[in-house]
């Protein structure tokens, strides 16, 4: 690369442009946010420098479900059935260990059908980024419902909600996930920040993301609208993933800013803003977001972070060669072994 | 110690009946019998008196009726009898009932603190001392239920000649060598012998010898003989469920896993084991695992299987490799946990919505198991798609004497997999789903694989042989009419049937564990004059000699362990033109079939059955 | 105004073509052509011409292609057509295709805004001054690609004579007659209807003319009138999960059971709706109602169908009262969400592993929909068990022209529920599984009978008569020959097929939505000298009618809408002996069959096909 | 009844025996938790006169699920399939809201292949009383670990278990039970008022019983094992169940007693003993049950109850009658409704 100064390099540290992180053209509704969280999920890929081919990507059925489709065309993607993308992605893991699980899901793929296997995906600690684009809705099927949705909430088709929402990031926290973040679509810097620290996360780390369905349910009344995003987001902390830890500049006060390191040299930086917040201890996140639940606030950033898990390839204590690559000569034991264990039989 | 068997037989005027009759153990399930009944089994085994053993268990974990089955047959038969004549009855609250079961000129015994009415004249009655030979033996109270049982083992090798000599052997075996279990237990059974010995008067007929029937012969279970082929075959990423009778399955491989596929060079694991929540999870697992390129697997019965039924269309549809073991137990639902059936031929067949259609394999015994066990990862791979492996509880729960296990005759099979290199050779590009050799399978790449053009997207909708998505109509024929030449294509590649040919216009088909029952009831045919032929169906779909040998008989009984005559619906299906000669002799009550059952009905057969007479 | 179709065609030569033709509509989805459509139809339907519409749209929420077929047929044809002659072609992607499409003779209109090649010179081309006729009507940005539809419908009207007084009419009942709405959509239309007057030179031959044939005819869609008919079956407790083609049934349940199920006294619900979780919760809480004495439904479709095989099975074993609407798409797998097929008839039939096998009604259109709607529960009470109604999205999701609903002509059946008084006037006692007249059914109670002995517990597990758990092999086999008694009762109960007699040898056999294509098959094969007879099969098991109808014809051909053949694999299946006259149609690109589909297949089928040949 | 002073009337309030309410005898293993938990179902149903046929037990597949089989023969009951019991109790319940439920399920029924239905019947809060009897393992398939097994705990069967376990009281919380409780079935007075005071709810409610497996998981080690239950369990408070709230003494210092008055009359009269806690409070209740995890203590009696929310039957506002019971009349409308509501079709 040369040295004459433009805004971004062309180029990323693998010698890619940002076009080589593109999908196919979105079928989605124009100003879906589910689409702007893939342009979020390209500029991260392409700012951590991963190669496509080091990813895949997975999801179950809904509007959010094929977005995967729509970027990084050159990862390996999977769209499974309804609600299932967790087990699918538990035995691609194991399967390969070396792959970057980037998994996305909607409320009612997650929430409602999903439940059970969302909840022990995060009890497993299956290392992926697991992405709820939440609209409180149904948008595939046309505007019902989902498990997220407002109580009490009123629309033209669904009419009227009569059930509390569930709330993904307790739900995640309580099932033992070491990273919990819950965001909003139309807040781009902090999507991009929360990405590049999720991908570099060890263990499962659950982004639940406030993604407005502008044909469904965008009404200005609805926690899960733009207008209401735009108006009720409560950023805890400014976000800035350090791709180095000792690069870490400290601008602020020491006691503005806490790092958290990750495992392989990075950190994210998190800088206090309007909440005093420990993004450390489970009850404090716990507080958090059943006071924001209160106040209708959209309290948005890191929740809980602690990377101390296991994850389930370690516990597995999974081969370095990706199962799926042994060579045969790993995978069936000698003839003479078979003898000695047929001594057993007589 | 003098075996009885070597005294003169007393009391008796019936000629002696050798090696050849059934001994039932009547206990309390939860109640420690297995390691009485399973020394049983092996000293006959070791004894060369081909054995065979049926247990029938009830479902829960302690204290209702349980029955063990022993089969001696020196003629080599091992399908389950309708009668035994032996009965160990240390069950007080069926003694009564077992008795009654007991044939003519039987042979009871029983721990003389039961009471019973000695109603019937015509059975040998021997009454065993177990309370006090317990007494004798100090046996700490946590241990007396279990061990009580060996007095029958002991009473058994004096009475019928079993010998102690292998009691001992198998104890050792089983316990290790540590001699603080084995020599208690063999106490107790020596004193029973004893007891015997000295106070019983032989009035039975029956006895056991040392004979050579079981050269080259290994005692085992399906469900351990499956984990092993699987191991053998390269299993990567192991899924599963709790299930009766599938679990053992799994316990196979989290035994030998460890033990025959740890990298000897590391030591890391060549294999992961996961405990899923629930069947769903088990086989969407298995579809990631074997998306990315792993051999993937379950064992699982009926419930799974209808569970796994949404992703097992998403697999046949996005065209991943996986196994599926259903060890088969009585239906519908929850039916009868632990009992047999082959109920599940319909269901794994036609497994989900919408036009789909699987391969299916039908093991009959333990070594069958342990060769679909590496074989089925080879057809899964080479077709891309599912295969069931329809086992079940009888195969999979009971000890078969079974030939020994050949190791895999044939270097694995991955089927078309491109690498990174073939991709770039293609220019940068590929069509997953393109047809180029008429087998119905595209090539496949693996995710990671590092080239320009190797990724593709995997998803349940319509799509084109390049894996885009399509919802054109002629798109979507194209895809299912090229699934349905796979499936012709899998055709050449499952287990041919077994065929017997005697030269008779009458054929029996079979499948699967009605094995050992279909060759007895032949054996007594043939005795009556009646000669049969006989094929063995061992997959769906039927390979070409299915449709020969029906078509060059002229009629053709479909003996199954189900309802509804499942197997006989398939074949009719298939070969609509032969249809009428087919019929249906369907059984389902829960117990593995018997030669004597096949031989009644063949003989009885006379006219059509349809499956509607037979459904009435 | 002066309808074109009044004045004298100018430009062409070719015959004119009255109230026989179709029309497609290409648009972009999202874009709110509904509206725009649902005129054109309604006005037809409403000038007495028989009209029908196929919506064939994309998987998807906004932006993709869709078309809209409308056809009117004099004869009263109401199948699809393969070809449209008149192209709306309002979507800048699909425009020259749809062009290419088009017969020779056509008819293209499409906005003037929109490029493409007119590279054929034998169909009409007429422009529309889209843009031009929204800037001059001031439309807001917001509303502007939703009325810009209505452009369409204006110009049709003067182009084909369709009078434009019933599409006011159609819009003033659409708005509810608020003018706000109506005016503005009005005269957009009219002003196209302006433009065409003034400046397009008709040159196709294509008319509507008002006519008298749709006399006592209505306009729905099948789920509508399925919700419609459940309302008046007395429908309980509703659960589902929303999917595509079985939402709208749901919805029509959610709009209508508010509207007619309060009771007047006080006002309080009849009825219980819930959306589910997903499909095993639905099946789940049916199962819940159904076993607490309620009428109990979902609506749902293939993935659904598999998701919910666990319990459906337990509901046949249990005995449990419910139905299952099944609007089947295409499939395996999610397969194309928006396409219709008929794929899921051995898929609903054999529900579930270890020999379950189910009732299956199979409506052919809305008016039986409405009353498979109620007669579904009457069947499932009387049976004590699941019934499945496969409908499809074809019939569920298209509005057809129908006749009217009939007020269901019985009382309710409820079946065999002993009240309190009757388990006392037994003695406090009563067998749930006992078969007292031959039917299979016994009788059962419901929770909260206040009567001793009325109590009994449901398991899926082997059981007596009087449903205590159960593991003997002679329960468990007279239970499912009881069971297997009752499937055959089943066979009285169902609806008998419907059977069109021409006194032919040559018998074709067809299920639900297949019916259109078929009449219009053999109307067209008749013309050309070939009589058929028809059979259109209404249920699983099959009756008696069915059997006797394929045993009075020498050939037999069973025309469907899916992959394998299913129809006619049951068929074979269960009359082995009349197997080889059964010859299979299957086809399953998606489309809904169209009558020329039919007769051209009847034709050309001389030889056997097999469903091997079939599949091959 | 005579007024001859007896240690406990034989005759309840509706003229019942105790024996009334007996099951069939249990085929459990002699000694199992589950089977003293019957019992005292069986205790508290005779003591709040329920009569029998005015319940449906419910349950999945277990031995915890077989337990219906053993008490209330006069009751209806059903065996589901494995997992599925919240939706077929949601189902019995719409069809007749009179019904007082009773569903026993395990920790593997409920915790793994029922989470998602578990989460989802909380949620809608469907009134019934809702017992786990958790001991950790799937009791009927043999001892293998279940989701709330310990973690890092060894079994001579079943390995050692790696995983984390859930605690199903903070899922019924966090998924918006009303009343949750934990108890253990060794606790034989606790577990019935309990019971009495879960009968008496309007609502879901949750008893999460520690009830040992004394074949598979009775290790002293094991945090589901008798021993263990019977040297750690610290119950919060004292519990009395009071038929009548006003009939409720102050024996104690008004600040030692909590009264929770339920919403037909009884109440539940909490003594505090060894914690501070206030079991009306959400987030207090949240971090009870994270501090007994930590300490290891068996933290037993009420950890939440709030009878605040609507019952399904409320929100679908089902008629008085029974739906199971109504008559032809009300299920049946006019043949003139029909005909208006053609109208609409042409
Ligand atoms: C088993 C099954 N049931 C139902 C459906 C229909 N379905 C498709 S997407 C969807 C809901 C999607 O909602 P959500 O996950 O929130 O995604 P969104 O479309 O809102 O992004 C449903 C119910 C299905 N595909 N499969
Ligand atoms: C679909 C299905 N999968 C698996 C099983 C096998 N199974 C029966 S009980 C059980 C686990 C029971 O564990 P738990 O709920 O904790 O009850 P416990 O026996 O410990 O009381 C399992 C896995 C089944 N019956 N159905
Ligand atoms: S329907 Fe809603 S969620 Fe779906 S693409 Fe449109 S805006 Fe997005
Ligand atoms: S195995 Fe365990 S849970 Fe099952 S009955 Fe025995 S002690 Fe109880
Ligand atoms: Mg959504
Ligand atoms: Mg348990």
């Amino acid at each position: 690369m040369t040295a004459v100064a433009t805004p971004e390099p062309k180029f990323n540290a693998v010698g890619l442009e940002k076009s080589d992180y593109k999908g196919l053209t979105s079928t989605l509704c124009p100003g879906c946010g589910h689409d702007s969280i893939s342009t979020r999920i390209i500029d991260a890929a392409y700012q951590l420098s991963i190669k496509p081919h080091e990813v895949i990507k997975l999801s179950g059925i809904g509007c959010s479900s094929k977005s995967p489709a729509y970027f990084l065309n050159g990862a390996h993607g999977i769209n499974t059935v309804h609600g299932r993308m967790p087990s699918v992605a538990t035995g691609a893991m194991l399967a390969n260990r070396h792959q970057l699980a980037i998994g996305v899901s909607g409320d009612g793929d997650t929430g409602s059908i999903g439940m059970g296997q969302f909840k022990h995906i995060v009890r497993r600690n299956v290392p992926m980024v697991y992405i709820i684009e939440n609209n409180g809705v149904y948008g595939l099927t046309k505007g019902q419902f989902s498990a997220t949705a407002d109580e009490g909430q009123s629309l033209k088709y669904a009419g009227t909600n009569e059930l509390p929402p569930l709330d993904l990031c307790a739900e995640a926290i309580i099932a033992g996930a070491g990273f919990v973040a819950r965001s909003f679509a139309g807040d781009a810097k902090q999507v991009s920040e929360l990405l590049k620290a999720a991908m570099s996360f060890k263990g499962i780390a659950v982004l639940d993301i406030i993604s407005p369905c502008v044909t469904f349910n965008n009404d200005d009344k609805s926690t899960k609208s733009y207008s209401y995003g735009k108006e009720h987001e409560v950023p805890i902390h400014d976000i800035t993933f350090v791709p180095e830890y000792n690069e870490i500049s400290i601008d602020y006060d020491p006691g503005e800013v806490v790092s958290v390191k990750l495992h392989d040299g990075p950190a994210v930086q998190l800088r206090k803003l309007s909440k005093d917040h420990n993004p450390t201890d489970k009850m404090s996140a716990l507080q958090l977001l059943e006071d924001a639940k209160r106040s209708g606030e959209l309290v948005t950033g890191i929740v809980y972070i602690n990377e101390s898990r296991e994850t389930i390839v370690d516990t597995e204590d999974v081969h370095e060669i990706a199962l799926a690559h042994l060579p045969e000569s790993l995978l069936r034991p000698s003839r003479e072994s078979l003898e000695d264990v047929m001594k057993d039989f007589v | 110690m003098t075996q009885l068997a070597e005294r003169p037989s007393a009391g008796s005027d019936r000629a002696t009946i050798v090696n050849d009759f059934t001994i039932n153990v009547a206990t309390v399930n939860g109640s420690g019998s297995q390691t009485a009944n399973a020394t049983i089994v092996n000293a006959l085994f070791h004894m060369g008196i081909p054995v065979n053993a049926k247990n029938l268990f009830p479902s829960n974990i302690k204290g209702l009726p349980t029955w063990y089955n022993i089969r001696a047959s020196k003629d080599g038969f091992t399908a389950r009898r309708d009668t035994a004549e032996v009965m160990v009855a240390f069950n007080a609250k069926t003694i009564q009932q077992d008795l009654a079961d007991l044939p003519s000129g039987g042979v009871m015994l029983y721990p003389d603190h039961l009471k019973f009415e000695q109603n019937r004249s015509d059975v040998s009655y021997y009454a065993l001392p177990a309370n006090a030979i317990m007494k004798l033996h100090n046996v700490d109270v946590k241990f007396r239920d279990r061990m009580i049982n060996m007095v029958y083992v002991g009473a058994l090798a004096q009475i019928l000649g079993m010998e102690m000599q292998e009691v001992h052997n198998y104890l050792s075996k089983t316990f290790g060598g540590r001699a603080k279990l084995v020599d208690p237990n063999f106490n107790i059974a020596k004193s029973a012998f004893e007891h015997c010995e000295q106070n019983i008067v032989k009035s039975d007929p029956f006895r056991l010898e040392r004979m050579d029937g079981n050269k080259d012969k290994i005692m085992v279970d399906g469900n351990t003989a499956a984990a092993l082929g699987a191991v053998y075959g390269g299993v990567g990423v192991v899924a599963w469920y709790p299930i009766t009778p599938a679990t053992s399955l799994a316990d196979g491989l989290t035994d030998f896993l460890p033990r025959l596929r740890k990298d000897p060079a590391t030591g890391k694991a060549t294999f992961a084991i996961v405990q899923a929540e629930d069947e769903l999870a088990a086989i969407g697992m298995l579809v990631g695992a074997g998306w990315a390129g792993a051999r993937a697997m379950t064992s699982t019965c009926g419930p799974g299987i209808s569970l796994m039924s949404e992703l097992a269309g998403y697999a046949y549809f996005a065209e991943i490799p996986l196994v599926i073991w259903n060890v088969q137990r009585m239906g519908p639902s929850t039916g009868l946990p632990t009992r047999v059936s082959q109920g599940d031929l319909l269901a794994t067949y036609y497994l989900s919505h919408g036009d789909t259609k699987h391969v299916v394999l039908l093991p009959k015994d333990p070594k069958e198991c342990f060769e679909f066990g590496w074989r089925s990862f080879d057809i899964a791979d080479q077709l891309q798609t599912p295969v069931f492996v329809n086992s079940d509880l009888d195969i999979g729960m009971n000890l078969w004497m079974s030939d020994r296990f050949e190791y895999p005759t044939e270097p694995m099979k991955r089927g078309k997999v491109l690498s990174a290199d073939d991709v770039k050779a293609l220019g940068n590009t590929f069509a997953r789903y393109r047809d180029e050799d008429g087998t119905g399978v595209g090539p496949r790449t693996l995710p990671g694989t590092d080239a320009l053009g190797a990724a593709y997207f995997t998803r349940g909708t319509g799509h084109t042989d390049t894996a885009t998505y399509s919802e054109r109509p002629g798109d979507w024929q194209n895809n299912l009419i090229r699934l349905d030449r796979k499936h012709e294509y899998a055709r050449t590649l499952v287990p041919a049937p077994e065929i017997h040919s005697a030269g008779s216009k009458l054929g029996i088909i079979a499948m699967g564990s009605a094995d050992p029952a279909i060759l007895e009831g032949r054996a007594i045919l043939e005795a009556l004059g009646l000669t049969t032929d006989y094929m063995r169906v061992r997959a769906l779909p039927f390979s070409t000699e299915v449709r020969e040998f029906i078509a060059a008989h002229d009629e053709l009984l479909v003996v199954e362990l189900n309802q509804h005559g499942q197997l006989a619906i398939l074949l009719r299906t298939e070969y609509p033109e032969l249809a009428t000669r087919i019929k249906s002799i369907a059984h389902c009550d829960g117990l593995p079939l018997s030669g004597e059952f096949v031989a009644a009905r063949v003989t009885k057969n006379q006219t059509v059955l349809t499956s509607k007479e037979v459904n009435a």
